[in-house]
């Protein structure tokens, strides 16, 4: 359609962009790239919760089940399509945030956040008593196939680079399109002026319901590819500074723009990489200081320095 | 004309306050009615009830003869009645037209689509078209924040009126707006009213609006409905004159009665 | 029956070192909005100058009860002077953000004091175990028990009282309530708001520390001691109700005496107890014990 | 929304933004660097930050710093006399542990590729150890973990690419068993106290099979898992007074073991009942006030007050403790003891060659391989010649003469405290921990 039609040519772009990067780039660029693309993912979830105006300081919780789902299913079910269990990591993510959205739906600001937070580390603490799950030290995903083809190790890292590409690519198309819509107006409405909604006949809670989940199944999908890049899942994916983590992006972000996420997810893995590398002891003073000054320079996040050179564009 | 709007013994206590008492009204299709009545006199508790926002104590709602008691505001909303409020309601990090934009399609749809733009070129033109009928439509691409008073409250009107309601309630049209621009406001409204059909409520503290725009009027006292006739008949009232108009601010004075009732959360 | 006894002593005992943690928490919520993540690098840095305080009294032999006084009055400091750096150097220059957005800002100090902590003091181990020993034991139901740990059920009582009394009974503590009930309106009184904030914050800052400081013979103070008491902070208040001082007694309450049964009848469960207690609290009252949630006025 | 020039400036932007990230990944620090055969870098990932880093993650990087100075200068003593390893100078590339999982294998790829480390030693996390394994082995990069302790990494597996010079956990817990069955023969009630997370279970299961295959009337009166950094035992200390079992085994490490002690202490929880502690041994000199006498101390090894006199332990105690005021725990013994290991794979793979040997040449030298370290010998003889096998050594703390030290040390031979290969340990526990010599 018409209306999308820039967007997703410059989506295209840079889909197509990503994946002559991968093949030319060392692995471990792609592996960080790989990585940021699969956050990324995570926090378009939390960015469409921050456009209603809630704030889960628990996706770690799906990123987690996200993970955990592609492990069981390949480690001990025996099922390795990469498709597959990418599907698994999302239904099961949409599934436990349709029980849990019935209760969540009902709350705003901290307690929302609180709430979200206390299932998160329900979860961590399952896992953590789960020994046949290897616990704290989780356990690894050995085979991933592509429609019965198994890529060999040396491959793989490139071939789940190339999903995460892709899965980027149609979260980012349709995630646009539903930021345009009018449920995703609705969001910024139910923000602005939740009694106004209920006057115009809509349910912010129901709004909010159906957001949660369409969040925690990003979440799934981001914690699924996770998994499949590091070859790992441990319950450190459902602890609260993961979550926290995924915030701080979603901050970095803005929610502007889709594209500003994936930005965001990027820079903040480049950040921290640099700051393991030229302060191995102090690397999280670096990032706290980037924090601050992000809120206190761009309060809107990465986007508004685009923004803002437009709408100063359009006044000459 | 057919009744549409029908209470029966309405009532509302907070604890030992009573908002309300036994209300009982009637209103007709296309009629416009004014409310009068002291700050505190159950005007807006009325409007609140009506439209499922507080629970009323005692009593029942018939809206085109179907009991509406229980409902929620968005059911209420979607069989027909609207309202408008003393403090706007507005998405105020939006645009104008935005809002306009999303109030017709949230109005409007059983579905909401998560595909499909918002803002398609008919959804924009309609909503262009509302400001217009408004006068607003030089404000479409400001955000709220930025919007004088007066055009705040027509926007908040104009929102209320995207989904074509059979009943309108308005929550004080004219309170916050500059004495001069009430009649020009007014002017507005009752022709947008006029041409969508709607029955219309509206409570007001100016008596010259009230005068000039209303065919009935209901005069409110201390959670109790003194008088409930034709315009004229209600204001000449000697109780109405003695408790309501009587302890109405005079023209000059008010404007500055505006206060907000919306509580830091 | 014995078991219970030594159930309710232990709830309690951890219940008021729960307490000491969250009142802090709780106080610069009430009045700023704040939901302060950098409390636990305040309780951190309590500990610490609590901690090399007493490595270096102890080892100048100096009388050993005079130690109380200066552990407590390093802690006290060390909570001041970096809840006054935080407040002016940060806090200052984000006031009016979001409350989540907030949150997010003293992240991203807790990361910076967490990393300042780590410069001051190195990573090993303090230990300021003397005074933890020194007031000797008593037994309970055949069950010993340091007398530290219950004399520490009074000076959180005592802590409690203090800040109760000082809301609701003193004039300052008045005029911080007005400020926590309505900010502007406050301002407009000719309440100097800015001020309220930075005593707030600092008494707030103190509190941690204080909390970390009369913790700190217990434990050997090591990094990362600040990060874990945050979560356990917040559920208490979160339990309690965000703002109220009576709520984080209860929250605290509540959780200790919850995570006393589990030790002793279901140790399994002793990690989920916080969260479950909090979802379990949320769930039937949404914004906590003692806030009720309010309709909107329109 | 979709202004017409909007598209534009978003591809400009983005143009700057790649340039700009191209620009700092190809000219930051330590990029790339060619292969350099006058040198043989090393990556070295320990805790630098959380609870971890004061127990464990710096007393290892103080020791790598000793121990790679100390060897490029060439004054250690013998074996290890020679300069640098195989005569290249050895740097070291060191990585904060923190972040989990997958933040450590985005780390590694970085170290192996970006850095172009010849090997990587670290891992303290059994987490991290488990994640690093297969991607050690897709990236086909010389891997030494020197602390991890789950058995799971060569039971589960067997890689070629990564070696382990430290111990397996089971052997604590195997060792502490017999341990305190020698020095309680008619031992009837035990209880546990570890941390809720992987390494607090897989100690306290294999520690109470253990006691039930060498002594099953034993009665485990109660196990309690407290969070990991708790740092607040009141409750548990009261519980496990209330079941006064006569042993209490925790496998606590760091601050937590450290603050178990002073409340343990403090409330008198070890008078009448003795306490193991498998990790005790870092704690016994700064803590020897409160240590109670006769308390079973651990350190994952003949490492720290148990290693036997050489030469090398002569000398790292005394430099270590020279240059850090403190003396060298497990951690730094078991850190030289991978370096070192590392050394004299290298050498014996260039022995008789020029330049750098290959890492397949290494690897080569490096199974099954026998060298000696601070702690004796050492011998790769586990997971196919990958897993290292050492003597186990448990003592009870004495004070006495306020001087802090060890009695009753008892040494176990390594086969009969490790499983024999091809049998998980687990297994080999419960099939009662036979086909070992124990004297």
């Amino acid at each position: 359609m018409e209306y999308f039609r820039r967007t997703n040519s410059f989506f295209a772009a840079a889909f197509v962009l990503l994946l002559a990067v991968g093949l030319m780039a060392p692995n471990w660029f792609s592996y960080l790239t790989t990585i940021s693309l699969a956050k990324a993912l995570v926090v378009i979830g939390l960015v469409i919760l921050l456009r209603a105006g809630l704030v889960s300081f628990g996706q770690g919780l799906y990123y987690c089940l996200g993970g955990y789902s592609v492990g069981i299913a390949g480690h001990y079910l025996q099922w390795t399509d990469g498709f597959l269990v990418l599907l698994i990591a999302m239904v099961v993510s949409g599934i436990v945030a349709a029980i849990l959205g019935l209760l969540l739906c009902r709350y705003r600001e901290i307690f929302f956040a609180m709430l979200t937070m206390a299932f998160s580390m329900i979860l961590y603490g399952i896992l953590v008593k789960s020994v046949g799950l290897g616990s704290t030290d989780g356990f690894n995903i050995h085979s991933v196939s592509f429609f019965g083809w198994e890529p060999g190790t040396d491959k793989l890292g490139l071939i789940v680079y190339f999903l995460a590409c892709l899965a980027a690519l149609i979260v980012a198309v349709l995630m646009h399109r539903y930021f345009h819509s009018p449920v995703g107006f609705a969001g910024e409405a139910i923000r602005e002026n939740e009694i106004r909604v209920e006057y115009l006949g809509v349910s912010p809670n129901r709004i909010i319901f159906s957001k949660y989940i369409l969040a925690a199944v990003l979440a799934g999908a981001g914690g699924g590819l996770t998994a499949l890049a590091s070859g790992h899942v441990d319950p450190e994916m459902a602890y609260w500074t993961t979550s926290g983590e995924f915030v701080f992006v979603a901050l970095l972000s803005g929610t502007a723009h889709v594209a500003a996420v994936f930005i965001a997810a990027f820079l903040f893995e480049i950040i921290r990489t640099y700051a393991f590398d030229l302060a191995p002891y102090n690397w999280q003073m670096i990032l706290g200081a980037t924090l601050l000054l992000i809120i206190f320079f761009l309060p809107k996040g990465l986007w508004s320095i685009f923004t803002i050179r437009r709408a100063g564009g359009g006044v000459k | 004309m057919s009744v549409i709007l029908k209470t029966k013994n309405l009532s509302k206590s907070f604890g030992a306050v009573t908002a309300a008492a036994n209300i009982n009204v009637e209103i007709h299709e296309r009629e416009i009615v004014g409310v009068i009545g002291a700050n505190g006199a159950g005007k807006t508790t009325f409007i609140n009830m009506v439209t499922g926002y507080l629970k009323p104590s005692a009593g029942e709602i018939d809206f085109r003869n179907r009991n509406i008691l229980g409902l929620s505001p968005r059911h209420i909303t979607k069989i027909g009645i609207s309202r408008s409020f003393q403090v706007p309601q507005l998405f105020s990090e939006l645009t104008a037209l935005e809002n306009i934009v999303i109030a017709h399609r949230l109005m409007k749809a059983n579905r909401l689509e998560v595909q499909a733009p918002l803002k398609t070129q008919s959804a924009v033109d309609a909503a262009r078209g509302s400001l217009a009928e408004f006068g607003i439509a030089d404000y479409a691409e400001a955000q709220v924040t930025a919007l004088p008073q007066g055009t705040r409250k027509l926007l908040d009107i104009a929102m209320a009126m995207a989904g074509s309601p059979d009943l309108l309630l308005l929550d004080e049209p004219t309170s916050g707006v500059a004495m001069e621009e009430k009649f020009p406001l007014m002017d507005t409204v009752m022709e947008a009213v006029k041409r969508s059909r709607a029955a219309c409520l509206f409570v007001e503290h100016d008596m010259e609006i009230v005068a000039r725009y209303t065919d009935r009027v209901l005069a409110f006292y201390d959670g109790h409905i003194i008088a409930d006739a034709p315009t004229e008949e209600a204001l000449s009232n000697k109780e109405v004159r003695e408790y309501v108009i009587g302890t109405e601010l005079h023209r000059e004075k008010e404007g500055k009665e505006e206060r907000t009732y919306v509580e830091s959360p | 029956m014995d078991t219970l006894l030594v159930i309710l002593v232990d709830g309690i005992v951890y219940s008021s070192w729960l307490f000491l943690v969250a009142a802090g928490l709780t106080l610069v919520y009430g009045v700023m909005k704040i939901l302060n993540m950098a409390h636990g690098s305040m309780y951190a840095i309590g500990a610490y100058s609590a901690a090399s305080f007493v490595g270096w009294y102890f080892s100048a032999d100096y009388v050993p009860w005079a130690s109380y006084f200066f552990f407590i009055g390093c802690a006290l400091a060390g909570g001041v002077i970096a809840g006054l750096l935080v407040e002016r150097g940060v806090l200052r220059l984000m006031y009016g953000s979001d409350e989540v957005v907030m949150i997010l800002v003293t992240y991203g100090v807790l990361l910076i004091l967490e990393d300042v902590t780590k410069l001051i003091w190195g990573v090993d181990a303090y230990f300021a175990y003397q005074p933890y020993g020194l007031l000797g034991r008593t037994k309970v139901m055949g069950i010993t028990f340091a007398n530290y740990d219950l004399y520490l059920i009074g000076v959180s009582v005592t802590v409690g009282a203090l800040m109760w009394y000082g809301l609701n009974r003193t004039r300052n503590g008045k005029m911080l309530r007005a400020v926590i009930h309505d900010r502007e309106i406050s301002m407009a009184m000719g309440i100097n708001v800015t001020r309220t904030f930075i005593i707030t914050f600092v008494l707030g800052s103190a509190l941690g520390a204080l909390a970390g400081g009369l913790t700190a013979p217990a434990l050997s103070v090591v990094p990362g001691i600040g990060i874990e008491i945050i979560i356990l902070a917040f559920a208490v208040v979160v339990i309690g109700g965000l703002g109220s001082v009576e709520g984080a007694a209860v929250g605290a309450i509540l959780v200790g005496i919850s995570r006393a049964i589990a030790v002793h009848t279901f140790p399994e469960i002793e990690l989920f107890v916080i969260y479950g207690v909090m979802a379990l609290v949320l769930s039937v009252r949404p914004r906590g014990l003692f806030v009720t949630a309010t309709a909107r006025k329109i | 929304m979709v202004k017409s020039n909007s598209f534009g400036r978003r591809v400009q932007f983005l143009a700057i933004f790649f340039s700009f990230v191209f620009l700092a990944v190809g000219s930051g620090p330590n990029s790339a660097q060619a292969a350099d055969d006058s040198k043989f870098t090393v990556g070295v990932v320990t805790f630098l930050s959380g609870g971890a880093a004061g127990p464990f993650g710096v007393p290892s990087k103080n020791a790598a710093d000793l121990v790679i100075e100390t060897l490029n200068e060439g004054k250690m003593p013998a074996p290890y006399d020679s300069k640098g390893i195989a005569g290249m100078t050895i740097e070291a590339e060191v990585v904060d542990e923190a972040g989990g999982g997958t933040k450590q294998v985005g780390e590694y790829r970085n170290l192996v590729q970006r850095k172009n480390v010849d090997a990587v030693i670290g891992y303290i996390s059994s987490g991290d150890c488990l994640a690093i394994a297969p991607v050690a082995e897709e990236m086909q990069a010389l891997t030494i973990f020197f602390d991890c302790g789950t058995p799971r990494i060569f039971e589960e597996n067997s890689y070629k690419y990564v070696f382990r010079t430290g111990l397996t956990a089971t052997i604590d817990s195997v060792a502490a068993a017999r341990y305190i069955l020698d020095q309680k023969p008619d031992l009837k009630t035990v209880a546990g106290i570890n941390q809720n997370y992987a390494w607090g279970h897989d100690s306290w299961n294999d520690f109470e099979a253990s006691i039930k295959v060498l002594k099953p009337d034993v009665e485990v009166v109660t196990e309690q898992f407290p969070k990991i950094y708790a740092g607040q035992y009141g409750a548990e200390i009261s519980a496990l007074m209330l079941k006064d079992p006569e042993v209490i085994h925790s496998s606590f490490w760091g601050g937590d073991m450290e603050g178990l002690v002073l409340q343990g202490s403090a409330r008198g929880l070890f008078e009448g009942r003795t306490g193991i502690l498998t990790t005790g041994e870092t704690a016994m000199f700064r803590l020897a006030s409160e240590m109670p006498e006769g308390t079973v101390l651990g350190a994952r090894g003949p490492f720290g007050v148990y290693a036997p006199s050489n030469d090398l332990n002569d000398w790292l105690r005394t430099e270590y403790t020279k240059r850090y005021d403190t003396p060298p725990t497990y951690p730094a013994y078991k850190m030289t003891q991978a370096i070192l290991g590392l050394k004299s794979a290298v050498e014996k793979a260039a022995k008789g060659k020029e330049g750098k040997p290959s890492t397949e040449e290494i690897i080569a030298a490096f199974e099954n391989l026998e060298f000696e370290a601070p702690s004796g010998t050492v011998r790769m003889s586990l997971g196919k010649g990958h897993q290292a096998i050492q003597e186990m050594v448990y003592g009870q703390f004495t004070n006495e003469g306020g001087k802090p030290g060890v009695k009753n040390v008892k040494r176990y031979p390594a086969e009969c405290v490790n499983p024999p290969d091809g049998i998980t340990s687990v297994e080999w526990i419960q099939k009662g921990l036979k086909q070992t010599e124990c004297k």
